[in-house]
């Protein structure tokens, strides 16, 4: 053995040029991080601005106040007053009198047409509406308050602008006089749009409503959650922590990456072949969508549960078997909730994911008009992506706010559901 | 199954969703569900069968297929045509630009992959407008389109561009000697970025015109209605799109619209004969119904009560 | 309904098996010399399992094939009545049967023959129901007798529960491989089809798609209009774009979030930048379409580049965005659970937090790492919109990302739902492409693999 | 080999063997970590093992409630037992074997929870409370006889991980007297600890020893002579030589022993 | 308070301060973990901190060169200087300082890199070295002074956890020596190492005096008494007394110190 080995080497000179660099280096790097969060928040404020913008005035309606008279030959010729029969009543004849009378001596036609265009598709039901709140109002003249079409309103909120020329704008010079003279009268007025929150989807945009999606994204999701998170979670836990190391565990960890990288649409032929033509369960139904999401999510979540599990140190599980707890006990009791917040990272990015998704319902029917709110996971049901994208597909000049407001919708629809994820998340969250 | 589902064409999805809609609130049946999933996924699904796990009624851009057709038969199916209307395909640009005036040959010089110069087949030379044609503005040829497994994409090809080849006598000459060679050329759209195939939101296409005067677009007539104030439809073979212009007959590019019904469902499926007969009623598709509203071009008055009767009475289709 | 009313019945029993067994176990370990072996609550988790279990994968089989049953019974004593009836018709009328038993919507006047059969039909569904209640809640108690009985010191009631629980696990992970298979066999036969009429060489080196020219000319696959290689190299390039965008900024995320923000930075930060993966896809293509692709062309017009309204690197741009908190978020978990004393080693030989982070977590981390940004990836080959939205669907075999291309995943998903017809080569595409793409990434992920191990660094 | 062979290596415990190792090699990968190994420990009593560092004392500890397991590339050969059962061949719980052979590991590693449920949770684990009085009640009195009382007691809520380095030694020895096992296997308790709280444990041993079988890892002769009754000498991965402590510190039978005792090796 | 206070409290160190530590307090949260500490630390010469497990040794080692700062509720008060320069409030930036003031911690924490590689880190980071070679001697050797080099020169490349506690920990003072930082603090490095182990690492302490100032906690007072020439005696958090080793253990001023070094403390 070498006796002397004593080290002349002085003491640690700092070089002065290296360090510099260092500390530039550290510099650059803490605020490339910096740089890097701010790029992204700033992007997506840049995208939440531009949907808000573009969205907030679906949240309100211009309505046109009408003087009706509710002549009760036509209404309750029976004289009944029962709700039923009033609620069947024809008040489209009504509205067209009432407007006709509020402009007299239009003649034509086409005129005719423009005229009943001012207001909305559906502004009979408005009065309907309004006479079962207050079946006294039969036979007399009321001021009801009705939808106006979809080009009034974009007309009310600036969309349309009124110094163009006639050729180029919808709202033609004709009506144009019509609504200012509304106006003038103050018949027209703007209220919170709650149609926009109750209502299922409708080819009129002033009519349609965002509660179908909502619905349906919310029992797919359920859905979803309910299959993909235990199953993800058990499955990373079995291979991360029970499953012997051998080719077949390779083979499973290769092709759970794999699945994360198959086409969503992909999913959806699953779906398709294994749920509805060989299980036999009902197109565009939820429960459908559910379980093809949740196949979809699945990988994200095994994939980041599993980088947790791997995450907590060996001897906090070394810690609880020597004290005799069987390995189950060990994961349930101390590995799993130090890995939770990676599992949950996973869950939100996958439910996030899930929740956005629109190529795999295609293929299960999901995609579709249906006007109808769903009332169980089996009736058929579209979810937000989709009505966003069946919107943002239509001709219609005012589903432009509709989608974007949708967009909002399923924006706040995701912050509620990771919420209750984050603030978990933070809970399991430390440091050892 | 007490509802009625729909499938089938893209373009038809306004209107028949229109309707379904009206038939939903004006009856006691429930609304039905309308599908989105293009012509031919629709005759696909339709033709599968018989029975409650299978469509109703598909709709569709185009005629059905003999092959199609043979299919359904050979499951079971025997359907119903019910032609609703027209759709006219449009070239549209940006109110910012003039508005064009084109002949299908031009349209086809323009966007065809090889051309005939001189007698010989070559590649589009074209890349302004002002080279095919002087009267043309000195600008970029830039078309954005559906791509090729749009209905509308077919439909254009075959309406304006076949249109403009045989216009050229070598090619007519082609087309009678040899037609696969023949349509090979009339129907092969260049690829060199003149023409962009833009996806099948039309939406998306209007809003990149507004952000690119230069270009022009291809899409269904009612997206050019809503945007009236945006963008304007060029003039094809002097003829302006125009909902009178279509429904006429004097814009050359246009397509008849189609929804099938399977006849085994009808008294089995609730609804299915009131739902033909509500689409079917001149509230809806006459020349002042709500489609039209929508952007549909109705039929001839005289078509359409012909049409009429024989969807009514669920005559069968055959081919 | 009725079923629920089973279900919670099931429940109950479940609830009173833990409690009994638990009871039992009590009172052995209360008078025998002999300690029990597993801890009370296990005793009472035996029971429950027992207990519920099996009735309730019998309830669930049962309410899977018992419609079935029902609609067959139905149906023969339709066939009975009419053998002319085709089994078409026959769904169709039994629809008809279910509507009128369950109060629905009919389509025509009921007669006497589908009232009396949709009599049947309701009454079937009682007694069947009845049985199910009956024979469920019997196994039930049954079982809840003998795991009673079962129970004595010497039980081994952890094991038990813990093999239970360790079947569940995996079965779960199971689902992954049948998932796969699933997909492999729905994809298969029609990609066999497909190479029925495309050369597989041509499909797999070809260098040109175009697959609308070969359908419209009838002899499809003659001009190698379907060569896959151009796709390929179009999703290889956005994909590459949108990770120069993700990794940078995500790590670089990760990294500040989780080494240099306070805790209350980075509570608000995470979740915000998670959000960005939620946003439609329809929305980054909107925005990648219409504000970055134009700003591109213009900004290459002014350099004097020619950059085409549809680029490459709009859309992969805007991906890189879209897949941001993929990367940020979940490798900012592993390197938060790197153990600090690895950090305190570092800081201690005079490393900056930099140097730390660099050549300590991150390497420490790094199996996280390399999983996130694997995922990230694959969504990335998996994402439509924003492409279909921003760089078109014309498939140039380019490396240019000012150039328009397109991906494997727009083609399958255009080819899905564009107009299709019966067999054609078009069509079938989309499942040989989607079977193409499998075999890719499935190579990518087991090099991946390989590499993993071979870096992987073990703490502790 | 016979039995005889290894009563000239080892004598024989005092009492009735508790755990007996036979012929026991451990590999870590390839390398070797223990050769051949005969041992037999005694039924309460303190047995304690030397020997320099890497020589594979922790490994042999490890060996006895088969923590090894948890090491991928760890290969245990040859045969133990525990009151005549084999650990390893004839289908023993491990989870069992290791609620009754408790560990103390080299390197304190509480769990990142409380000091109190860093305690609770073997009791709670195995069911050897009923209530929460009991429990508070075990709780305070194991980490009283690890000495540790009077430092925590109001801050039991407190994460068990900012505790000192000697305090978290003693917290885990508390933890791992709270199940009572019927043998304790300590890997160098004491290394962090200051004399006097060296003293408190090592007066817990002794009096642990009344009732269970203690097996201490040392670096201190002197530990390991005020504790043991016999003393089990390894070097690089042989047992060279095992005795009755006095006896093989005052007369060591092998060179390598002496020169280890004495200070003089190399 | 005036400077005359502290040369009563603290004798002042045999040499020129190179550290000294002024009124120091440090809480954890809200409890208080070191009270005023007044303390110089002499250069070229060992300073011993003795003291029962949790009366804040280790935590007094942290503030010099400022790890306390990576814990997240620990705050420090006080001056500390360095050669004159104030630690806490001169701008001084921590990584020069902790480059210059190298630790070795109480629980051994090698990284989870290959031997080499652990003890590379240090001369890579302030590039100390120009080239592989110097490398691989500046490698070797501070392996052999660490007295690791045998065990360990055949697996170099094998992962620096694999080692066992007493390797560990040798490898984790070879990793702060390569790097020949102005001071050593070493919170109790001999711990987990063999007599022999033990003598080594002492004489490598002894060396590196000469050149360096080193502050050793440690639990053993015959250590203390070995390697030190002072000696400062911690109880509860508060610097009790500090002397010239020598003094300090055989006429202990304080009845608390007189306690604790004759083992009578409680
Ligand atoms: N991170 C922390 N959070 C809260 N309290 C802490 C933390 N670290 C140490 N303490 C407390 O501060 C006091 C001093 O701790 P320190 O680690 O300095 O003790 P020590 O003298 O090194 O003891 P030992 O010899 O056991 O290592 C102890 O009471 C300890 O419990
Ligand atoms: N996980 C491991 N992988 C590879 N080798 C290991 C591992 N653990 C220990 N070894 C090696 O096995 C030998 C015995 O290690 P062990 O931990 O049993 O030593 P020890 O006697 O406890 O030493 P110390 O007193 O230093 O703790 C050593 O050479 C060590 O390097
Ligand atoms: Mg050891
Ligand atoms: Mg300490
Ligand atoms: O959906 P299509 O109308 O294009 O078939």
């Amino acid at each position: 053995m070498v006796k002397n080995m004593t080290d002349n080497t002085p003491p640690l000179k700092i070089n002065p040029t290296l360090l510099k660099r260092r500390n530039a280096a550290e510099k650059r790097f803490r605020f490339y991080g910096l740089a890097a969060v701010m790029t992204a928040v700033l992007v997506l404020c840049l995208l939440l601005t531009s949907i808000i913008s573009k969205g907030y005035t679906a949240f309100q309606q211009t309505y046109i106040l009408v003087d009706i008279r509710l002549d009760a030959e036509s209404i309750d010729p029976k004289g009944t007053k029962r709700v039923e029969d009033l609620a069947a009543a024809s008040y489209k004849g009504l509205l067209r009198n009432a407007l006709r009378e509020q402009f007299p001596g239009i003649e034509g036609r086409k005129a005719k047409r423009s005229l009943y265009g001012l207001v909305g598709s559906a502004a009979d039901f408005d009065v309907r509406d309004a006479v079962l709140d207050n079946p006294k109002l039969v036979g007399t003249t009321a001021t009801i308050a009705v939808k106006s079409s979809d080009d009034v309103d974009s007309f009310y909120k600036g969309y349309i602008p009124r110094d163009v020329p006639e050729s180029n704008r919808k709202i033609k010079d004709r009506e144009l006089a019509w609504l200012d003279t509304l106006a003038a009268d103050d018949r027209i007025v703007k209220k919170f749009n709650v149609d926009f929150f109750t209502n299922g989807d409708s080819r009129e945009p002033e009519e349609a409503g965002i509660l179908g999606a909502v619905v349906g994204s919310l029992y797919t999701l359920a859905i979803t959650l309910a299959l993909c998170f235990p199953i993800g979670v058990l499955t990373a836990i079995y291979l991360e922590e029970f499953a012997p190391t051998n080719k077949w565990t390779d083979l499973i960890e290769v092709n759970i990456n794999n699945l994360a990288a198959v086409p969503s649409i992909v999913f959806g032929l699953l779906g398709l072949a294994i749920f509805l033509n060989f299980m036999g369960l009902p197109r565009s139904a939820p429960i459908v969508g559910g379980m093809v999401l949740a196949l979809m999510t699945l990988p994200t979540i095994i994939i980041a549960s599993r980088a947790a599990l791997k995450a907590v140190p060996p001897s906090i599980r070394e810690a609880a078997l020597g004290i005799g707890a069987s390995r189950m006990q060990t994961v349930f009791h101390h590995v799993l909730p130090l890995a939770m917040p990676g599992i949950l990272t996973g869950t939100i990015l996958g439910m996030a994911q899930a929740l956005g998704e629109t190529a795999p319902l295609l293929m299960i029917g999901m995609v579709a008009f249906i006007a109808d709110i769903p009332g169980s996971m089996s009736d058929a049901a579209t979810v937000l992506p989709v009505q966003i994208y069946l919107w943002a597909d239509s001709p219609e000049r005012g589903f432009v706010e509709k989608t974007s407001a949708a967009i909002m919708i399923l924006l706040a629809f995701l912050v509620v559901m990771n919420a209750i994820a984050v603030i978990l998340r933070k809970r399991f969250e430390r440091r050892w | 199954r007490d509802q009625i589902r729909i499938v089938g064409s893209s373009t038809v999805f306004p209107f028949s969703t229109t309707v379904a809609e009206t038939f939903g609130k004006t009856t006691g049946f429930k609304t039905p569900v309308v599908e989105s999933t293009g012509s031919g996924g629709g005759m696909k699904l339709f033709c599968a069968g018989v029975g409650v796990e299978h469509p109703d009624i598909t709709n569709a851009s185009r005629r059905i297929k003999a092959s199609e057709y043979e299919k359904c038969t050979k499951n079971g199916v025997s359907i119903t045509e019910v032609k609703i209307g027209f759709d006219g395909i449009v070239l549209a640009n940006s109110k910012q630009s003039d508005r064009l005036t084109l002949t299908k040959k031009q349209i086809f010089m323009a966007l065809a992959k090889q051309v005939p110069v001189d007698g010989k087949l070559i590649d589009n030379p074209y890349q302004k407008w002002s080279d095919i044609d002087s009267s043309l503005p000195n600008s970029k040829i830039e078309v954005l389109g559906p791509p090729p497994t749009s209905g509308t994409r077919d439909a254009f090809v075959e309406l304006a561009m076949e249109g403009g080849a045989k216009k050229f006598d070598q090619l007519k000459a082609l087309r009678k000697s040899d037609k696969k060679a023949f349509k090979a050329i009339a129907h092969t759209l260049r690829e060199d970025g003149a023409y962009v195939e833009a996806g099948e939101n039309d939406n998306l296409i209007i809003q990149k015109l507004e952000a690119n005067p230069q270009a022009l677009g291809i899409f269904g007539f009612s997206f050019l209605d809503q945007n009236a104030d945006k963008i304007q439809g060029s003039i094809v073979e002097g003829a302006e799109p125009t909902f009178e212009n279509i429904a006429a007959g004097d814009y050359g590019v246009s397509r008849s619209l189609y929804f099938y019904v399977k006849k085994e469902h009808v008294g089995s499926v609730p609804g299915i004969q009131e739902f033909v007969n509500a689409f079917t009623n001149e509230d809806a598709w006459g020349d002042e119904g709500y489609l039209a509203d929508k952007g549909l071009i109705p039929l001839p008055a005289a078509d359409r009560e012909q049409v009429k009767n024989s969807a009514r009475g669920l005559q069968s289709l055959s081919m | 309904m009725e079923q629920l009313a089973l279900f919670f019945a099931l429940l109950f029993l479940t609830v009173l098996g833990f409690i009994l067994g638990k009871g039992r176990a009590v009172a052995l370990s209360g008078h025998s010399d002999q300690p029990l072996h597993s801890r009370l609550p296990y005793y009472g988790l035996y029971t429950a399992l027992w207990c519920g279990l099996p009735s309730l994968l019998i309830m669930a089989g049962w309410m899977i094939f018992e419609p079935q049953i029902a609609e067959m019974l139905v149906a023969s004593q339709l066939r009975d009545s009419d053998a002319s009836i085709t089994p078409d018709q026959l769904t169709l009328y039994i629809n008809d049967v279910v509507n009128l038993a369950s109060g629905g919507i009919l389509s025509r006047e009921p007669d006497a023959a589908l009232l009396s059969a949709a009599d049947n039909y309701s009454l079937f569904r009682q007694i069947s129901y009845f049985a199910m209640a009956v024979v469920a809640i019997a196994f039930s108690l049954l079982a809840l007798f003998t795991s009673l009985k079962k129970i004595n010191p010497a039980l081994r009631a952890r094991n038990q529960v813990e093999k239970v629980v360790s079947i569940i696990m995996m079965i779960s992970s199971l689902i992954a491989i049948l998932t796969t298979v699933g997909i492999v066999f729905s994809l298969i036969f029609e990609t066999l089809r497909f190479f029925d009429k495309v050369p597989f060489f041509d499909f797999l080196f070809g260098t040109h798609w175009s697959p609308q020219t070969a359908l419209r000319s009838d002899q499809v696959g003659g001009s190698g209009s379907f060569g896959a290689i151009p796709l390929f190299a179009g999703t290889m390039l956005i994909t590459f774009i949108c990770m120069v965008v993700a990794i940078p900024v995500g790590l670089l995320s990760a990294i500040y979030m989780s080494e240099y923000a306070g805790k209350k930075f980075r509570a608000f930060a995470k979740p915000v930048l998670e959000v960005l993966a939620g946003i439609p896809t329809v929305v980054y293509g909107f925005f990648a379409a219409l504000t970055v692709a134009p700003f591109f062309r213009e900004s290459g017009t002014l350099l004097g580049l020619s950059v085409s309204s549809e680029s490459a690197l709009a859309a992969g741009m805007v991906m890189g965005i879209m897949i941001i908190p993929f990367i940020s978020s979940l490798s900012d978990d592993v390197m938060n659970s790197v153990p600090q004393s690895l950090r305190d080693a570092s800081y201690a030989m005079g490393a900056t937090k930099s140097e730390t982070i660099t050549k300590v977590i991150i390497p420490a981390a790094l199996p996280g790492i390399v999983g996130a940004v694997l995922l990230a990836m694959s969504r990335a080959i998996g994402e439509t919109m924003i492409v279909v939205m921003a760089a078109g669907l014309a498939a140039n075999l380019t490396a240019n990302p000012l150039e328009a291309v397109t991906t494997v995943t727009v083609q399958i998903v255009t080819l899905l739902v564009g107009d299709q017809e019966f067999d054609s080569a078009k069509t079938l595409a989309a499942f040989a492409l989607g079977l193409l793409l499998f075999v890719v990434t499935l190579v990518m992920n087991v090099v991946a693999l390989k590499v993993v191990r071979k870096y992987r660094e073990k703490y502790d | 080999m016979d039995m005889q062979n290894y009563t000239t290596q080892s004598e024989t415990a005092t009492s009735e063997p508790k755990i007996t190792a036979r012929d026991v090699n451990v590999f870590y990968g390839a390398s070797q970590a223990l050769k051949s190994i005969q041992l037999d420990i005694g039924a309460n009593e303190v047995t304690s093992l030397i020997g320099p560092s890497g020589c594979g004392k922790s490994t042999f500890l490890r060996c006895l409630n088969r923590m090894n397991d948890v090491i991928e590339n760890c290969t245990v050969e040859g045969r133990i037992s525990l009151d005549g059962v084999d650990l390893y061949n004839s289908g023993l719980d491990p989870v069992l074997l290791r609620a009754r052979v408790g560990m103390v590991f080299q390197k304190p590693n509480p769990f990142p929870k409380s000091i109190f449920d860093n305690i609770a949770y073997g009791p709670r684990l195995h069911g050897t409370v009923s209530n929460k009085d009991e429990l508070d009640e075990r709780v305070e009195k194991s980490l009283r006889r690890a000495g540790l009382w009077e430092e925590v007691k109001d801050r039991l809520d407190k994460p068990g991980t900012g505790l000192s380095g000697g305090q978290q030694q003693r917290l885990c020895i508390a933890r791992a007297i709270a199940i009572n096992p019927e043998v304790i296997l300590m890997d160098e308790p004491c290394s962090a600890l200051d004399p006097i709280a060296t003293a408190k444990i090592e007066e817990l041993i002794d009096e642990l020893r009344e009732r269970f079988t203690i097996v201490i890892v040392t670096h201190s002769m002197q530990q390991a002579a005020r504790v043991s009754q016999r003393t089990a000498f390894f070097h690089l991965g042989e047992l060279v030589e095992v005795g009755e402590t006095d006896r093989l510190f005052t007369s060591p039978q092998d060179d390598r022993t002496q020169g280890y005792i004495t200070g003089r090796f190399g």
